[in-house]
């Protein structure tokens, strides 16, 4: 008889257990390369806290930050105070590194989603649309626009936006994060979302008119299917998985670029602290900041993974 | 041949056009097929018969097209039809089973979603009422336990399995003419006659017709009245299937015959049978002058290379396209 | 029809950018670096100074000229060591399998983990600006999806009756890796690398805007870019020249891209690169 | 047409500023101020932090025992009502004030001093303030660790305070920046406090939202009478000069510091050129030049290096004339700077006359650091390599971070630098970085060493008449011009844009974005409530 594969449901919650595990050793190389990265940085440290000090106090400090150590043991610490959650103290501010992450976590979420669902709310649609009449006038157009989203500097497209939008037409606040209101996220996440919605644009594009080309789709058809159905019922949910993936991959550039815009918009997020703790030689800082967005983003991808899933019924978690 | 056919094909062509030329993938298709009546369509793979089944279900996509002739079904001209129109018919009245049920299943779809989706668009069916029929459909393509088997993903199913949920949406709204192409090809030996047979009772119990679509004479003559057989673009006998066996008049369909493997064998065999016949099939762009098959054929003289053969008449009933026929 | 115009229209653009930081010394009118006269401060576009001169006098023609040898050097080398350690990787963990593949499939994880503008940025922080920096931090943080598309070939090539044949005739496994695997790899790695070039030019500019690009005084596209966005209003030319040096350049590598991909790659139009 | 309805406007923009000056300063409304060096604040306790991004808030929220009158030119007595002098000069009796109150309402007494100062003092920690307490006597053994307390401190009660100091000098110029804010004594140990800061000053904290901004409000025990006006203050960071712009045009902030470009920019445009405030501030640029490196051992060379470098025409085109030419070490706005002095001439002939004269007709090559800061970096480096050219001297660049820099100037591993250096406001201090007394890493980043400048620089020290000291210091200042150890290039002039609503913008040489917040008013055109 015909055989007949059984139904494996493994239950999500062991999945997920598997895959954390499965990024622990991804998360303590990064953290041992950030760290081995950053031991050989130039200039001292506690010149990053005073102009002058006396040369006792400096060895003093040192000593009581670790810093004659020797490397590993150095390493061996930073790992045991990491698993209880310390990330250290900033030379900079003598602040615990993990209270500043957490203020600057929210709005470095806040800008990256609004990016990602401006640029999703765009630019899938717009793949599709461009998908539906190849080769033509919007299609044309769209696919200019995507790959001119593609080539532009970000910063400088974000001065323009600035200018345009805040100065010339005087719509939208042109920076900072004010009371934290949606208006003065708009122009940073659209910013940020330019090049992904580009992206997407194109990959919405490519996965539709692929799937277009699939034998389902000439069975829908042949059941009388109009095409606006065909899309609706057979073709989105296929493209989505395609998509699905470029959206998970895509958060790591984001969380990149994110860097550059908070920058230019002065927006409080992970971005610009890392920026400064960079230009500043705060190591603690630095490692803290790679480590958050290092983690935020195997997170997501996790959760992609999960969503997967949902979407696609082929992927089982075995 | 009594009463109005179901569906008659006039001096189809069908055009392909690559951007810069424009050739006829296949020209001069004249059938009919009447209603409740079984017919074949045979002949290596690139001969067109694949896209003349596509043409009749009006699913031609760029760069195919139809150049010339008429399509009439039930009376009804519909190579014309608006798309909404020809909508009406597709799926409803006439319904295609397809090669790979592999990849004509939507993956991501259960499967009886998509069997639901016909009573949704054709009948007027609410989803719960279409789920229950699904159901039916499912039973009765014997599906086993098809109430849990509906919310099956395509990937969960075995090829035979998939390819019963093909007719069960084939046949969902009972259609007047079953188009099904190459029905069993993908599918194991033991199975092929199951779901070979399995279509053909649902189709006598509903009086639905059968256009088959095969490279396989053996298996078309098995299952159709009568088969016709084509050759690079064009039809080159015409015959009912007993016919067809004992007095072969084309020489190509002779060489389809000879290369059979003798009866009882036959279901043994892989697909590498049509290879006993010399020389290879012309490319669409490059259709010798003549009769096309005249590189290959052993009985060609000099008219087979200048002039095209017309349709002539058998005396036994049929049609054969040689100058030099029996 | 529409793919070929990809390909001439990127193809053009990026051959010209080449050709022009080729023939930089014959195309340019001054030195980039040492002919700044500032008496000739901030000139608009003329006859005299084609595209202005910068707020030190220098022919902002010139520099955009002698920015794209620095500009190109960029994208050309860096995507140049992501690729040679892509492939290396990536072929050789995906025909050897065991240990080395687990070894290299827990790198390329921890590469993709970080986002490759941001440990661009660590190194850059860490070894300095400069163009050797600049070199080495995008050479290294981009390899991954090379890595990838590498191994998946080599795994699916090693099994295949040519490349078993070529066990069988006692060639040693290098030999079968450089004549039998890559050369059947090559076009979507060629088709990532066009693109990554690309983005490594958008890389430099976005590092020198966060202050760790190129060293001056020598000018990158990226560089004259950021310097000049205090002065967009006043000076705008500053800033145009080389930002549509950049634009076309990328846009042209995107275009050269995305028309190889038609042509090498086609089975993967959807695959994200 | 269009021109005359632009000047009438324009003409009509100045009368209401010019009236609006002479308005009563009105109470109530929002300032908005800007940080525009770097993209977050340090940390909000100004005690670890020496950045002057820092001291822009913490205007609004500290006070010291001084503050820097912009008026007078000099510190003044802030908490203290009057300052007795004793002792040869050493001893400082405070009269402090009795009606400052810190934001949780406690009265500032002699403690709070004490306590602070001793604090600053904690050797573990690196109090960049450590410096100039460090004036005090025994504060040294309180930092390595041999007292407790400061020995030269001395409550004699709760409002009177003696502080002894181990030289001559004025305690003002030590005691009037952030570093040595007075903090609440005990309150200010607590880890609550770098949370939620609690000062002296006329604003209290409300809120801070870091790498965005500080927002203070009024402090009604504030002990100036009807002072602060404004209800609230908003310190934003805003690190990039071109979003600055946008935002200062688009009247989002009332102040924006400007940088070379944007003031010939501002200049221009007739809408905003009124809005410029300038000042000359109390910092040097120079080009530091390593005695260790042999070219530079000789005072010929390092003359020769002045002689070439066109200045002027840097100043002009490049810097925009955003700074003055710097004649020697001691800026304009010096008490002893000297008006009479000329700044060495460009004249390339000059210089290459020199250098064959040192035995190196051909030149030679050196590397030079710099970072790439805009007004004495990169760009002001990228000049000067065609004119160094120009007498055969090669220049290689190389280029670190700020923070690097300053490590680099510090350890003296360098043959040549590019920095601005603070040089005032007092000019012995700054003069005695070149004392051979000092160590290099303290100030005196080009090792000099020289007794016959030590002798006139410790004269003037102990001169008790001002005008006998001020001459002293002005012959220090010349002999400093003659020996050349730097390329003296300019002294900065500062430049901030404000929006002709905010009033009362003192012009601080010391670093004109810090303000007494408290002096500060907006008039009801601003646009924010």
């Amino acid at each position: 008889m015909e055989a007949v594969e059984g139904r494996k449901k493994v239950p999500m919650l062991s999945f997920l257990i598997r895959r954390l595990l499965q990024t622990i050793p991804t998360v303590l190389a990064v953290v041992l390369l950030v760290f081995v990265l950053f031991s050989v940085v130039p200039g001292s440290i506690v010149s990053s806290m005073s102009d002058d000090a006396d040369p006792q106090v400096e060895l003093r400090l040192k000593k009581q930050l670790g810093l004659d150590d020797p490397v590993h043991v150095r390493f061996g610490a930073y790992i045991a105070k990491l698993a209880t959650g310390d990330f250290g103290t900033s030379f900079r501010t003598r602040e615990p590194v993990t209270a500043m992450l957490a203020k600057r976590a929210w709005p470095t979420l806040q800008l990256i989603f609004a990016a990602m669902a401006f640029s999703v709310v765009l630019g899938v649609p717009l793949g599709f649309i461009a998908a539906l009449r190849p080769g033509g006038l919007v299609d044309s157009a769209a696919m200019i626009v995507a790959v001119t989203g593609l080539s532009i500097a970000k910063f400088w497209l974000g001065l323009v936006i600035m200018y345009v939008f805040a100065l010339k037409l005087g719509w939208l606040p042109s920076f900072g994060y004010g009371d934290g209101g949606l208006k003065y996220l708009l122009l940073p996440a659209l910013t940020l979302g330019v090049s992904p919605m580009a992206l997407f644009a194109r990959t919405t594009r490519a996965a539709v008119l692929e799937i277009m080309t699939a034998d389902f789709v000439r069975t829908a058809r042949s059941k009388g299917m109009s095409e606006t159905r065909v899309v609706k019922w057979h073709v989105m949910r296929n493209a989505l998985v395609i998509i699905l993936t470029t959206v998970g991959l895509q958060f790591g550039g984001l969380m990149g670029q994110a860097v550059v815009v908070e920058k230019l918009f002065s927006w409080p997020g992970i971005g610009s602290l890392l920026v400064d703790s960079v230009l500043q030689r705060d190591i603690p800082a630095v490692q803290g900041s790679i480590l958050v967005v290092v983690l935020a983003f195997l997170a997501i991808n996790l959760l992609v993974d999960l969503l997967y899933g949902v979407i696609d019924p082929r992927i089982r978690y075995a | 041949m009594t009463g109005a056919p179901l569906i008659e094909v006039e001096d189809l062509r069908i055009d392909l056009d690559d951007g810069e030329r424009r050739v006829a993938a296949a020209e001069g298709i004249s059938f009919r097929i009447d209603r409740g009546e079984t017919f074949g369509l045979v002949g290596e793979s690139g001969c067109g018969k694949s896209i003349t089944a596509l043409a009749l279900i009006g699913l031609l996509r760029p760069p195919l097209s139809i150049g010339a002739g008429m399509i009439r079904f039930d009376g009804r001209e519909i190579q014309h039809l608006s798309a909404a129109a020809q909508r009406d018919l597709r799926g409803n009245r006439i319904a295609m089973i397809f090669q790979e049920p592999m990849t004509a299943l939507n993956p991501v779809s259960p499967v009886g979603r998509q069997i639901a989706e016909m009573f949704v668009l054709h009948k007027g069916n609410s989803w719960r009422e279409a789920h229950q029929l699904a159901v039916e459909a499912l039973a009765s393509v014997r599906v086993p336990a098809p109430e849990r088997r509906v919310n099956d993903y395509p990937h969960q199913l075995s090829g035979g399995m998939r390819q019963r949920v093909m007719i069960a949406i084939a046949l969902a709204c009972g259609p007047d003419l079953l188009i099904a192409d190459e029905p069993t090809t993908a599918l194991d030996v033991t199975v092929q006659a199951e779901i070979i047979e399995l279509m053909r009772n649902l189709c006598a119990e509903r009086g639905t017709a059968i256009l088959m679509i095969s490279h396989d004479l053996g298996l078309v003559a098995n299952v159709c009245r009568r088969v016709a057989v084509m050759y690079a673009g064009r039809i080159v006998e015409e015959r009912g299937s007993a016919d067809i066996f004992r007095t072969p008049s084309h020489p190509y369909t002779q060489g389809l015959v000879d290369s059979l493997p003798r009866l009882g064998s036959r279901a043994a065999l892989g697909r590498s049978r049509l290879k006993e016949i010399a020389g290879v099939v012309p490319a669409i762009t490059n259709f010798p002058d003549g009769c096309r098959f005249n590189p290959r054929c052993a009985h060609a003289t000099d008219i087979c290379r200048s002039v095209a053969p017309t349709a002539d008449l058998l005396e036994a009933g049929g049609l054969v396209r040689c100058h030099h026929h029996a | 029809m529409k793919l070929r115009a990809n390909l001439v229209i990127g193809g053009t653009l990026f051959a010209l950018a080449v050709l022009v930081g080729v023939l930089a010394p014959w195309l340019a009118h001054t030195d980039p670096v040492l002919d700044a006269n500032l008496m000739n401060a901030e000139e608009p576009p003329s006859w005299t100074w084609w595209f202005g001169t910068d707020d030190q006098g220098r022919d902002i023609y010139s520099r955009v000229v002698y920015g794209a040898r620095v500009s190109l050097t960029v994208g050309i080398v860096s995507q140049l060591i992501n690729s040679v350690i892509g492939v290396a990787l990536g072929l050789s963990a995906g025909y050897w399998g065991g240990w080395w593949d687990d070894v290299v499939n827990a790198l390329t994880n921890v590469m993709l983990a970080i986002p490759s503008l941001i440990f661009a940025l660590a190194i850059m922080a860490v070894l300095g600006p400069g163009l050797t920096s600049l070199l080495i931090a995008l050479g290294l943080t981009n390899w991954s999806f090379t890595c990838r598309i590498a191994r998946a070939s080599a795994l699916s090539l090693r099994n295949q009756g040519y490349v078993q044949a070529a066990t069988v005739l006692g060639y040693g496994d290098l030999r079968i890796m450089m004549t039998q695997l890559l050369p059947n790899m090559l076009g979507p790695i060629v088709v990532i690398g066009t693109l990554g070039m690309g983005s490594a030019v958008l890389s430099e500019a976005a590092l020198s805007f966060l202050g760790l690009g190129v060293r001056p005084p020598f000018p990158s596209w990226g560089s004259m870019l950021s310097d000049a966005r205090d002065q967009i209003t006043t000076a705008p030319w500053l800033s145009v020249f080389p930002g549509l040096a950049i634009f076309l350049t990328v846009l042209g590598l995107n275009l050269l891209g995305d028309g190889l991909r038609d042509i090498l790659d086609p089975h993967s139009r959807s695959r994200r690169t | 047409m269009m021109f005359r309805m632009t000047a009438i406007v324009a003409g009509m923009a100045l009368a209401l500023a010019g009236s609006a000056e002479a308005q009563t300063p009105r109470k109530g409304g929002t300032i908005r101020m800007t940080a525009p060096y770097g993209s977050s604040f340090t940390s909000l306790d100004i005690h670890t932090t020496q950045r002057a991004q820092d001291e822009i808030y913490a205007k609004a929220l500290h006070r010291s025992l001084y503050t820097w009158d912009s008026a007078e030119g000099k510190p003044v007595p802030e908490l203290a009502k009057e300052v007795v002098v004793s002792g040869g000069g050493l001893v400082h009796t405070f009269k402090l004030r009795d009606d400052a109150y810190f934001h949780d309402g406690r009265k500032m007494t002699a403690d709070d001093i004490i306590w602070t100062f001793n604090r600053i003092m904690d050797g573990t920690k690196a109090y960049p303030g450590a410096r100039y307490v460090r004036i005090i006597e025994g504060a040294a053994a309180v930092e390595k660790g041999q007292a407790k307390e400061i020995s030269g401190l001395k409550k004699i009660d709760d409002f009177t305070l003696e502080m002894k100091l181990t030289e001559k000098v004025d305690p003002g110029f030590y005691f009037f920046t952030a570093l040595t804010s007075i903090y609440p004594a005990d309150e200010g140990a607590k880890d609550s406090f770098i949370q939620h800061p609690i000062g002296l000053g006329p604003f209290k904290f409300v809120e801070h939202v870091p790498g965005s901004r500080i927002v203070l409000e009024r402090w009604d025990k504030f002990y100036k009478p009807g002072k602060p006006y404004a209800d609230k203050v908003i310190v934003s960071i805003m690190g990039e000069a071109a979003a600055r712009d946008v935002a200062f045009r688009n009247k989002e902030i009332d102040t924006s510091v400007l940088g070379p470009a944007q003031y010939v920019a501002y200049q221009a445009d007739p809408n905003l050129k009124g809005t410029i405030v300038e000042v000359a501030e109390v910092f040097t640029r120079y080009m530091g030049m390593n005695p260790a490196f042999k070219p530079f051992a000789d005072k010929r060379v390092r003359q020769a290096i002045n002689y070439a470098i066109d200045s002027d025409l840097i100043i002009s085109k490049l810097v925009k004339d955003k700074a003055y030419r710097a004649t020697s070490w001691l800026p304009l706005t010096s008490p002893a700077y000297d008006k009479t002095m000329k700044p060495y001439p460009y004249d390339p002939a000059k210089a290459k006359q020199l250098l064959s004269e040192a035995g190196y007709p051909q030149g030679f090559e050196f590397e030079w650091t710099t970072s790439q800061n805009e007004s004495w970096g990169l760009p002001i480096v990228s000049a000067v390599i065609p004119m160094l050219d120009k007498v055969g001297i090669k220049v290689k660049v190389k280029q670190v971070e700020t923070a690097v820099l300053a490590e680099v100037v510090r350890t003296g591993d360098y043959q040549a630098f590019i920095y601005s250096q603070q040089s005032g406001p007092d000019p012995l201090a700054a003069l005695k970085c070149f004392h051979s007394s000092t160590p290099q890493p303290a100030c005196n980043y080009m090792n000099f060493r020289n007794p016959d400048f030590d002798k006139i620089l410790d004269e003037a020290g102990q001169a008790d008449d001002s005008a006998k000291r001020t001459q002293l210091l002005q012959k220090a200042n010349a002999f400093l011009y003659e020996e050349a150890p730097v390329w003296f290039f300019n002294y900065n002039k500062a430049v901030m844009a404000v929006q002709p609503w905010l009033h009362g913008i003192q012009k601080n040489p010391t670093e004109l974005t810090h303000q007494n917040t408290e002096e500060l008013w907006v008039d009801d055109t601003s646009p924010a409530k």
